[in-house]
């Protein structure tokens, strides 16, 4: 479904990497490895198609995904390093609305639900700007459990997470892999995947 | 989307209301700043009505501008929304309507005090109501332009204004213009369809050169 | 008095839209003022389950 | 009189105190307001000048006053909250802004809806007016700045420290704003046309003045009250009094 | 300390040239929207000069006031330098005193270019400049003030004008007051001696009440 | 040394905790627990002295360190969830001036020597903004090397590290803390500190 071909990324005049190659099927996990700096931010930002690669192809069931456009971002969803939450609206408001923008209207009651699943129902109505380093991660990743596109790209997901919201995550993902959906992410810390055939892809 | 856009841009302004009442005393202020370093000679100040109300109008308009993108640049919100599956532009287009809506609206209703202090007379007022009505969305528009470009930059706040300062002019000539005909006399609708006209170009084209924008501004 | 009908008095000699201009609006805005901390109020109220006659027999013991 | 002010300065017995008071501040502001109408409108003569318009006079001076009044209030309370991190006072500033706030836009009204027919305008830029302009200004400004901040501890320190920059200010400003005005010509009318008021509407004057005194009281101690309740939801005595309303 | 940070803001200010540069192009570019909008007779013109020129040095020094603090805010400085040993006071006067040499310098040594735009006669020139330069410092020790206390607030950068422009009034008034009584054959002295008042009581206190506001910002 | 004494800490209507008694001697590491929202991040800034505790007092060397104020914070050095670098200066510039600004004023080999322990020789003169997470998290703890104040509060340092990364602070742990220092820090991750006593507190 997801393939790499001969990516390369050059940044100011350091080349991050080159000549990477994979092919991700369904249900497939890839998990992008390498010390900081070397290039996995890029990468992912690359696949989700946030900015070109200085050489290579990304292609998404066999079409090149600069020729796809909106059809493909329809297909992806992305969590990066950022949280994409507005400080200033509730937690169950951001997430109504971020998910209304990825194209999944959600009733309030799906969201309470999802944000429940996160542990932050008694939260809901607190705007994100109160909240803990952790929660504001929390609040962003229950998109996951909204967003049902088939790809899910995870920049460093596990960041501030404790030890049950980590589990959750992982839960969340073994379950999105055996439905036949793809993802690539990147972790420092472990992560055990045991459900499914996963791929690892060192850089640097 | 183009809904969900627009309600949401209005839902954190009204969660902020001071974001709506700052922008409306900025301008109240500015235009009350102006006798108090000119003088307070009443003729001199009608004379120069038109043009400070325009003035201050743009700069409110204009300072409000940061607020456009960069809190969705700076919290991820904005990358997400070019993820989205939707056209960027009308994105992009409810954005600018939202904040012409939370800022523009105010303005155009604040105007006529305002001139009242200026000592205008009613049918002036009347044409700088109209005016600022149809010339402060215009502002909205292009200075969506501006924001895209400088996000991210800092100090785009400054540098947001050396952008669309020029190409508000056309805009400012006219709607000043057009109160300052009227006072003299002559007729101003030519002043008018004018601003009309920009307003509808700005319509077409400013969205989509703003969705340019911001995909340039996030590679 | 100054007086000597109903329709002099409303018409305050010609300055009548002045005179009760200034003290309509005078009256809405404190209207307005009582009106925005009473609601004020009764949302908290409302919140906290008070019911307003125990609120006062608590105040006035 | 043998009253513990330590024991009212607590927010708690400070609710139920301003409980008791406000009803007979209520009381004295509505019998001053109908007392002061009467004399200003049946029994004040018609001026020889103005005629009738001067009759805006009643509302316009003791709201003049007003605004001026208690921003320094305001000020001071922010000030003790600031400097003794007493949250009682800092709640009353909070409560003041927006009594003081409206009377400077009556201030404004009146004397704007004045202007026109006595001077022909609704606005010139004289001193004294321009300073209740800017006296507006810094209202709204304080109120602002609270609303834009959610933790109250910090809007109240916050608030503090722009009413005491201003207050310093207001001099300053005042006096400026006099000299900027008559080193020019210098606007064509001034204020001062009624030198000599008949003792009668000086009369009505005052006792406008006592009753804007008494309802400004009651509509703060009012809104202190909620302000009181918001804040204080986490407290034993505000949960007792849930509980009591609870049962019934 | 003081030294250090100064050292630092100013860096930061080349690193960014566009800062220091939008702040003067905001200037010039409001300075010369007036003509446009108020037309062209020069004895109007001339009397307004000082006032537009005082307006305009006024907002630009306002609109850089967000920078002050609050990228420090955001990306975590300010609460290493709340943490610092040194007195807090001291290190906000030296924020203050960078940026009044990044935004207020190039504002005073502009000024004199623009009055001759509007044909102000050399003296009149001479004493606009000198007001700016005892002005603009007021000006920014004032800003700091407001900058502090609008820290993380969003929308902050209109708030910030409404919580600082009344207290500029008095300054304004004086500036651009000097000017016109020159231009009017008038002394001016009285004017320049009250801006220094104006600039030593703010010399003292605004870096105090800074330094507070920022503890409250930050808590 | 540092001594907690029945903190309390509020945050908005909520009680995070109260009845927080602690008392960490030289040498000493406090590793602060708790899930997401406990307030970990609270009670760390009470500690530096940002912000008041609801109830309680903090003690540093049996005095209190409201009344401490300056002098106990050049005691101190926090490093929180953001990083505190400029990110248009680089990462030299990023350094000597923090360090500066903190009280310690030193040489431009000095740095270069810190940045060469952090591994970020190669990346000396590049503006902070253009590295990756990880980089910057190790700008920001560089600090550690040239600060040496007996008292380090440390929020979740080991965010975004890569494995060699978390050994280096590891170490410089170990190391302060031989030296007499005292250690308070959070962390969702595993540290081993062999070397020292380590004491565990405990939050919701
Ligand atoms: C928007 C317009 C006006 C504003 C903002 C305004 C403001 C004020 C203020 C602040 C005061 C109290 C000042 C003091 O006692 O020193 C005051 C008092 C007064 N105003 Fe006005 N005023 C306005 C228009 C007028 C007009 C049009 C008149 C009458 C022609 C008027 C007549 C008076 C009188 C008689 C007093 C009491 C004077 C005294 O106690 O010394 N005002 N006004
Ligand atoms: N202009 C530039 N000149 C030189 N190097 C650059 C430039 N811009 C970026 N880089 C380098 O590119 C790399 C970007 O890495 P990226 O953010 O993709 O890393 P990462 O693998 O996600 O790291 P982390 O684990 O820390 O998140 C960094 O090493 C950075 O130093
Ligand atoms: N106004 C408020 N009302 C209710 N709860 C609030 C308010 N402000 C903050 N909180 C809560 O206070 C807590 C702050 O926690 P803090 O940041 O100290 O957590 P933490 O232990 O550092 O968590 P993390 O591991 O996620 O960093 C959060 O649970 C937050 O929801
Ligand atoms: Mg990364
Ligand atoms: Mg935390």
């Amino acid at each position: 479904m997801l393939q790499g071909i001969n990516l390369a990324c050059i940044r100011g005049d350091r080349e991050l990497f080159k000549n990477i190659n994979f092919s991700l099927e369904a249900g497939g996990l890839m998990q992008v490895h390498g010390p900081n700096g070397s290039g996995k931010t890029s990468l992912l930002r690359m696949l989700c198609g946030l900015s070109n690669p200085a050489a290579g192809e990304i292609h998404w069931c066999g079409t090149a995904i600069r020729s796809l456009d909106g059809d493909y971002f329809a297909a992806v969803t992305y969590i990066g390093h950022l949280s994409g939450t507005k400080d200033d609206l509730t937690v169950i408001e951001n997430l109504c609305i971020s998910s209304a923008l990825a194209g999944f209207e959600i009733s309030v009651d799906q969201a309470s639900e999802a944000l429940k699943y996160m542990g932050l129902s008694e939260r809901e109505s607190l705007p994100v700007k109160v909240l803990s380093q952790g929660q504001r991660r929390r609040v962003a990743l229950a998109r996951l459990l909204i967003c049902k596109t088939p790809l899910w790209i995870l920049d460093e997901p596990l960041v501030a997470l404790d030890v049950m919201a980590v589990k959750l995550i992982q839960g969340l993902l073994e379950q999105h892999l055996q439905q036949g959906g793809l993802v690539v992410m990147t972790t420092h810390q472990e992560i055990e995947i045991t459900t499914a055939p996963v791929m690892q892809l060192q850089l640097a | 989307m183009f809904g969900w856009i627009i309600k949401r841009d209005l839902l954190l302004a009204m969660r902020r209301q001071s974001d709506v009442l700052t922008t409306l005393f900025f301008f109240i202020i500015v235009v009350s700043l102006f006798p108090l370093s000119v003088g307070p000679e009443m003729n001199m100040l009608r004379t120069m009505a038109p043009g400070v109300v325009w003035v201050a109008a743009l700069l409110a308009s204009m300072l409000s501008l940061g607020r456009m993108f960069s809190n969705d640049y700076l919290d991820g919100t904005l990358e997400q929304m070019l993820l989205s599956p939707q056209s960027l532009s009308l994105l992009v287009l409810g954005k600018a309507l939202a904040h012409w809506l939370v800022t523009g609206v105010p303005l155009v209703l604040m105007a006529p005090i305002l001139g009242i202090q200026y000592d205008l007379p009613a049918e002036a007022l009347y044409v700088l109501t109209t005016t600022l009505l149809l010339g402060t969305p215009v502002l909205s528009l292009i200075g969506s332009i501006g924001a895209a470009l400088t996000l991210g930059l800092r100090g785009g706040g400054v540098l947001v204004s050396l952008l669309v300062l020029p190409l508000y002019i056309p805009v400012l000539i006219f709607g000043a213009g057009a109160v300052e005909a009227n006072m003299a006399g002559v007729g101003f609708n030519a002043h008018l369809s004018l601003i009309g006209a920009f307003l509808l170009v700005s319509l077409v084209f400013a969205p989509w050169a703003t969705a340019s924008s911001l995909r340039v501004s996030l590679e | 008095m100054s007086w000597s009908s109903v329709s002099e008095f409303f018409s305050m000699g010609g300055y009548g839209l002045y005179v009760w201009g200034s003290y309509i609006v005078t009256f809405i805005c404190i209207a307005g003022e009582i009106l925005l901390i009473s609601n004020r109020r009764r949302t908290l109220e409302k919140q906290y389950g008070l019911i307003h006659g125990v609120n006062r027999k608590r105040d006035s013991k | 009189m043998a009253i513990n002010w330590f024991k009212y300065s607590s927010p708690a017995s400070f609710y139920f105190l301003a409980g008791k008071m406000i009803p007979i501040f209520v009381f004295a502001a509505v019998i001053l307001l109908i007392a002061g109408l009467y004399v200003g409108f049946f029994v004040a003569p018609t001026d020889f000048q103005q005629g009738e318009a001067y009759r805006i006079i009643f509302i316009h001076v003791p709201a003049a006053w007003m605004s001026m009044f208690l921003y320094v209030v305001m000020a001071f309370w922010a000030g003790i909250g600031l400097a003794f991190n007493t949250r009682l006072s800092s709640m009353f500033a909070t409560a003041i802004a927006p009594t003081g706030a409206m009377f400077t836009f009556i201030a404004l009204w009146t004397g704007a809806l004045w202007g026109k027919p006595m001077w022909g305008t609704w606005w010139v830029w004289d001193a004294r007016l321009t300073s209740e302009l800017i006296l507006l200004f810094l209202y709204i400004g304080f109120m602002s700045l609270q609303a834009a901040i959610d933790d109250p501890r910090r809007a109240d320190k916050a608030g503090a420290i722009i009413a005491l920059v201003g207050v310093v200010n207001i001099p300053i400003i005042y006096f400026s704003v006099q000299w900027w005005n008559t080193l020019h010509q210098g606007a064509s009318v001034s204020i001062n046309q009624a030198p000599s008021m008949a003792t009668t509407m000086l009369m009505g004057m005052l006792i406008m003045v006592l009753a804007s005194w008494m309802y400004s009281i009651a509509v703060i101690l009012k809104r202190a009250r909620v302000i009181i309740l918001e804040r204080e939801s986490h407290t034993a005595w505000v949960a007792e009094l849930r509980k009591k309303g609870a049962e019934q």
